[in-house]
């Protein structure tokens, strides 16, 4: 049971055509060059959005940054291989699948400056949900959206049954909610993949205190299909989760898939990892860059420095334009409080968002 | 009063005398031909509810445990399962957290899914997702979608179970934002009130009084008569104004009655909604009675009562004559169930506290 | 990694001796055929007590009943094979063990009478905690004391290291807090045994609802050492438990049994399973029933009439014994609301226990 | 009054003029030699209250998610892990039904443990094991032992945080019989409150009002002053009696102050412990003001407010001049961070609330 992580391309950038990846070459085969490119785009961009917001918050801009800084293979890979038609459930931390899916970054940005909870309609933005805060949550309400689609009725065209594609990390895996996910999407066969990114930490308890036992296993006892690959290789995300879902839509359940990474950054922005974690094993990650490795690949296959050059531009220009953005965001009106509480009107929150009102006026000019 | 004697107290007032239907009323409210007047247990009337609801729309689900082929423990799904198939009517695992998380994530579907808790006291471990993820979500998502969830909880004590099956757990939820709380008194209202709270947009925890399941009352089949969170005065009386709601209501009659008897005159309001919570007819009647006794089942620290009693003190200050007082379980779990009757309010105890407000 | 339950006694009651059972023999072969004989004389009894309580609450004695019909050999087993210094946690259903750990029945009548939430000192009654009705919370319980034992310093002696068995039932292990207990348990390496009742049944919810795969793989999911026996089998239940619990103590960490077994009667007095289940399979099960396979294997080894006899005498003696006392009971005093809702003094209790008095005594002689 | 301009006043009342100690004591009340007054933070406070709770019985355990290494997100554990070892200090998986259900494992081993919730909007998946277990461990087991846990939560706004991280959750516990609940407002009493708890036989939920864990503040380290259990009038004042816990005591005594420029006296109960509610220095006050403003940020209806209101109403209903006023965070989720200014209370709110009592 314990085989190694699927990796399709070395650390230094080569192509691993092996026996044990004979079930995955062929799905990265089908990808055009435009594709390939299109990846490195992907995590180039948000790597250079991830560092912009971070000055943005140092710079009291933002309350809060959550850096996905390490972890773009795994995010865009996973992201780029979900469908049109699914539905993604993120932690906190899926920038670039946010991206992908269409959410634009501003979104991100203002909730962690404060100006809202999240608010986007996931409808609207590529059927991205909401940012979830609270630990390993989300994965429920990914998994009740699986059963809703397969209750639904079965499909039988790939190109548009859907798939539901949760992410969560190794902390997450202790939560109960997250066993109660495994259970519920065995017991429905929903047609969902559970996405984990083992970076490695939750905040500063290494993934060691959360389980023994690789995190891939997990999944095999509630039964359902698991897998473990190198989540710094964007091949491998790409091409098992593609699968995955694949697999998993039109009705034959669930599968799991654990990606190896490393969170290069701090926690968020309140952390400090020099107070838990060696630098040894920070270099050894930057060793390992995701970045670095599929632009070695990408450079082998004859990609110019003019893409390269390109791609540079386009995320000076995200994080040009996130930061004037930013900066020339507005405070919310005050009774934003008050909307949106309930759906259908409510005498409490009439009276209060009144009492607001005439109590605002009392200041005269001032409110 | 010893527990034994309690005990015989439970069954006295099964169908307490309340008038369901507006006397100046014709026919039913969406104008179809009349279904009349049925005389139904509460179960059977949730029972008809949800069925009601069930066949008015295909996105309606109820999940929970045990409530398909069993037809749930106190039998309010009975036959559904049967009547809906397995994909409307859902027997789930065992975790009553993901009962209430996978809801949430049907509703985002589109499902209006409306979930059973087993036993009040097997809430909690969905706490998290009611509280945090069903109440917060329409907030969190600035309303760009609704969560019609219902949580049915059959609640409180007279049955004699043990520890966990007799809880009253409504304050944690009215204290909620996000949530609405109901619970019906009688099986007029348990029928539409489901109905009402499926049909509604927002996050309803309905709190079935589980001892009130089956005694008999009238259902008019043609017209709620009251919305979903007005309160109602029951009874007329000029002396006092007594408030509660779910099985209370019925020991309030029979309190009403017992006072009557000592020639006093009082009033009582079936609070129905308890978040938000109509104030119309209870300061109506607190500023004609000038005394007001609000009573429940739950422990008394931080609770609904404890809500009532502020409110009314604050918004009836001029005409109250004596302190809001109030009548409530103890502050202790409840209790083993040979002494519930201990526990749980009685007749005699909001007697007690009519008296004293009396005297004031 | 899907093998056959562990079985060392057929279904009519030969001991197998096969090369699987190679492990578990010499276990069982340690036994005096007073011990043997004890196996039964528990099964017995407690299955008499389990009538006679049923007959209780029919007449109005009890509240409920939680019989435990069926599931004599996997609870006679595996509560022999805890030491005495071992620590037990039920769920609700373990009438056998709670004798076996010399909690007097009666406590679990006056529980289901009504008088108590259980109230026994689990150190006065050989460390059997209390029952607990919220399915699964009991096995973070256990953990935690688990965790606490191994605190407490490794030790090195089995004859007296302490260890952890607790129970719950296959619907408990959707609960999450069942699967936080082994995330806990594997991280911490608690000397802990994981004991499930596989009776295939959560109240009306076969037990496929809950998993569709064996349940005993759940725990390797979670890193933990697991195993499937035959729980009708009570020299299998008692061997693999014995050995479990051995492995367990001094610090190598905790171990997960799955017994297959049936609950023969209603989930409680207030079930009626002929809504939900065959009467076929009732049947089958009736036909592998603990007691009668168990009494075959020491008839064919010379058990004597007189000793069977004996055992029934001794059974109707509890039985007649459990009726005497159980109407006997009082009811407890009204005040009584009121104890150990704390241990320290609390102002809002004694003025509420105060309050009661003076209230009971105001309608004079009746209270 | 807008969201930017309030933001300001967060940090306005650094350490409020609270006289810590007796006038009429002497030394420390153990009877050790003295160790004098420190100016401590609030955080630091209770990390020195923890070392002491540690030193003084090994059976105190830490419990918690980054409690260790890292010392705590809001560094109250620092230190304690190299000092204790991890043992005793433990950096638990990340699960917070799983930290209180194996700390009520520990409790019976006879352990004291000591679970620290990263934040209050996280304590809501541990709600079953907190009020259905811990709360009930005593009453189930008829005392034949101590359930002596410690739920140490940061609460509360004003740090301009994201969603799930400024929360007042009280309430819940409050109405919860079998628990305690105590809110230290000054770093002084973080000090004894903090080892009172650990050192008591009851769970006891310890609300640590996050925004006052910078501010600095003499702690007297020879004598608490007060017990675990008791309120304080913490200003004296003639006209209004203001109660409040937590980071709203420092509100709330720059509201007397500013009420002061306005001649009005108001006098300031801190509360400090929620349940038990200690009523007798609140309705000393009351019934001298005749009037009383409730103040908290926790959402308002059935809340410790509305207990309090109520049972204030209840008891000195003779004194009162107006009804009991409250001033809570509105009944909506908490709202995001750059509205935190809005939803809170402040000084204004609170003077326009005395002002309105006043005009009774
Ligand atoms: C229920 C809950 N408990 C605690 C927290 C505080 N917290 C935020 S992130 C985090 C660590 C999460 O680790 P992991 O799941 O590995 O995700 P990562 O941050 O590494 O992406 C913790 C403990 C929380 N958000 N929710
Ligand atoms: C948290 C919780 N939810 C629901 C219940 C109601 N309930 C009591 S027993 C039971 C089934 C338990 O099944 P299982 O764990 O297999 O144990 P068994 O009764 O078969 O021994 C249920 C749903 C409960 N006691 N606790
Ligand atoms: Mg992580
Ligand atoms: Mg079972």
């Amino acid at each position: 049971m314990a085989s190694d992580p699927i990796r399709l391309l070395s650390p230094s950038g080569e192509l691993i055509e092996s026996e044990a990846n004979a079930a995955w070459l062929p799905v990265v085969a089908e990808l055009s060059e435009a594709q390939l490119m299109d990846f490195h785009r992907q995590m180039a961009v948000i790597r250079r959005f991830d560092v912009e917001a971070g000055n943005l918050q140092r710079q009291g801009q933002l309350a809060l940054w959550i850096p996905s800084l390490g972890q773009e293979a795994a995010q865009v890979g996973s992201g780029i291989a979900a469908r049109p038609q699914d539905h993604v459930f993120p932690a906190y931390r899926e920038h670039a699948v946010a991206r992908i899916r269409g959410v634009d970054p501003m979104r991100i940005i203002e909730l962690l400056r404060g100006l809202d909870h999240g608010g986007w309609d996931p409808k609207a933005h590529g059927n991205f949900h909401l940012y979830t805060l609270v630990i390993g949550s989300q994965t429920l309400h990914a998994t009740g959206y699986a059963m809703g689609i397969a209750f639904d009725g079965p499909g039988g065209d790939p190109e548009r049954d859907e798939a539901v594609l949760v992410y969560f990390g190794d902390g997450a895996t202790s939560q109960g909610d997250v066993s109660e996910s495994l259970v519920f999407a065995a017991s429905y066969q929903t047609p969902q993949v559970f996405f984990l990114q083992n970076n490695h930490w939750a905040i500063s308890v290494p993934v060691s205190t959360q389980s023994r036992t690789p995190l891939y296993r997990r999944a095999l006892g509630f039964g359902i299909p698991s897998i473990q690959i190198d989540g710094n290789d964007v091949l491998a995300a790409y091409a098992v989760t593609r699968t995955a879902l694949d697999e998993a839509r039109g009705g034959k359940g669930p599968r799991f898939v654990e990606a190896l990474t490393y969170r290069m950054g701090a926690h968020t922005s309140s952390d400090d990892p020099s107070k838990y974690r060696d630098e040894a094993e920070l270099e050894h990650w930057i060793a390992h860059d995701p970045i670095v490795r599929f632009e070695a690949f990408l450079r082998a296959r004859g990609a110019s420095d003019a893409f390269f050059a390109e791609v540079h531009e386009e995320a000076e220009e995200l994080a040009a334009d996130v930061r004037r953005r930013t900066v020339a965001l507005v405070p919310p009106p005050v009774t934003k409080i008050f909307d949106h509480v309930y759906t259908d009107p409510h005498p409490d929150i009439e009276e209060q968002r009144a009492w607001l009102l005439a109590y605002e006026a009392s200041f005269g000019g001032q409110a | 009063m010893t527990p034994e004697n309690q005990a015989g107290g439970l069954g006295t007032s099964a169908s307490p005398a309340i008038d369901l239907r507006d006397p100046a009323s014709g026919g039913p409210e969406d104008g179809s031909s009349p279904r009349g007047v049925q005389t139904l247990t509460m179960a059977r009337a949730l029972n008809e509810g949800l069925r009601a609801a069930l066949g008015a729309d295909d996105r309606v689900l109820l999940m929970g445990e045990d409530i398909g082929t069993l037809g749930g423990v106190f039998r309010v799904t009975e036959g559904l399962k049967a009547e809906f198939g397995d994909r409307r009517v859902l027997d789930t695992p065992l975790a009553e957290s993901g009962l209430v998380g996978t809801a949430i994530g049907l509703a985002m579907r589109g499902f209006r899914p409306v979930v059973e808790i087993q036993f009040d006291g097997f809430v909690y471990p969905a706490f998290d997702q009611i509280t945090s993820q069903l109440a917060k979500q329409t907030y969190r998502h600035a309303g760009s979608q609704a969560f019609p969830v219902v949580i049915r909880i059959p609640y409180g004590g007279h049955i004699g179970a043990v520890e966990h099956h007799q809880e009253s757990p409504e304050a944690y939820f009215a204290h909620t934002p996000g949530l609405r709380v109901v619970s019906p008194a009688t099986p007029h209202d348990a029928y539409w009130m489901i109905q009402e709270a499926i049909a509604g947009n927002d996050p309803v925890v309905f709190l079935e009084p589980k001892s009130r399941y089956w005694p008999k009352g009238e259902v008019d089949l043609d017209r709620a008569g009251a919305g979903l969170h007005e309160s109602r005065i029951v009874r007329r009386g000029a002396d006092v104004t007594l408030i509660g709601h779910g099985a209370m209501v019925a020991t309030l009659l029979d309190a009403a009655e017992l006072a009557e008897q000592e020639g006093t005159s009082a009033e009582v309001v079936d609070l129905r909604s308890l978040s938000p919570i109509d104030y119309g007819p209870i300061l109506d009647s607190v500023r004609r009675t000038g005394r007001a006794v609000v009573v429940q089942e739950a422990p008394q620290r931080v609770s609904v009562g404890s809500e009532i009693a502020a409110t009314i003190a604050e918004r009836a200050f001029y005409s109250l004559q004596s302190p809001v007082l109030r009548v409530s379980g103890y502050d202790t779990p409840f209790p083993p169930a040979k002494l519930e009757g201990v526990y749980l309010p009685d007749a005699d105890r909001i007697l007690e506290a009519v008296d004293r407000a009396l005297a004031y």
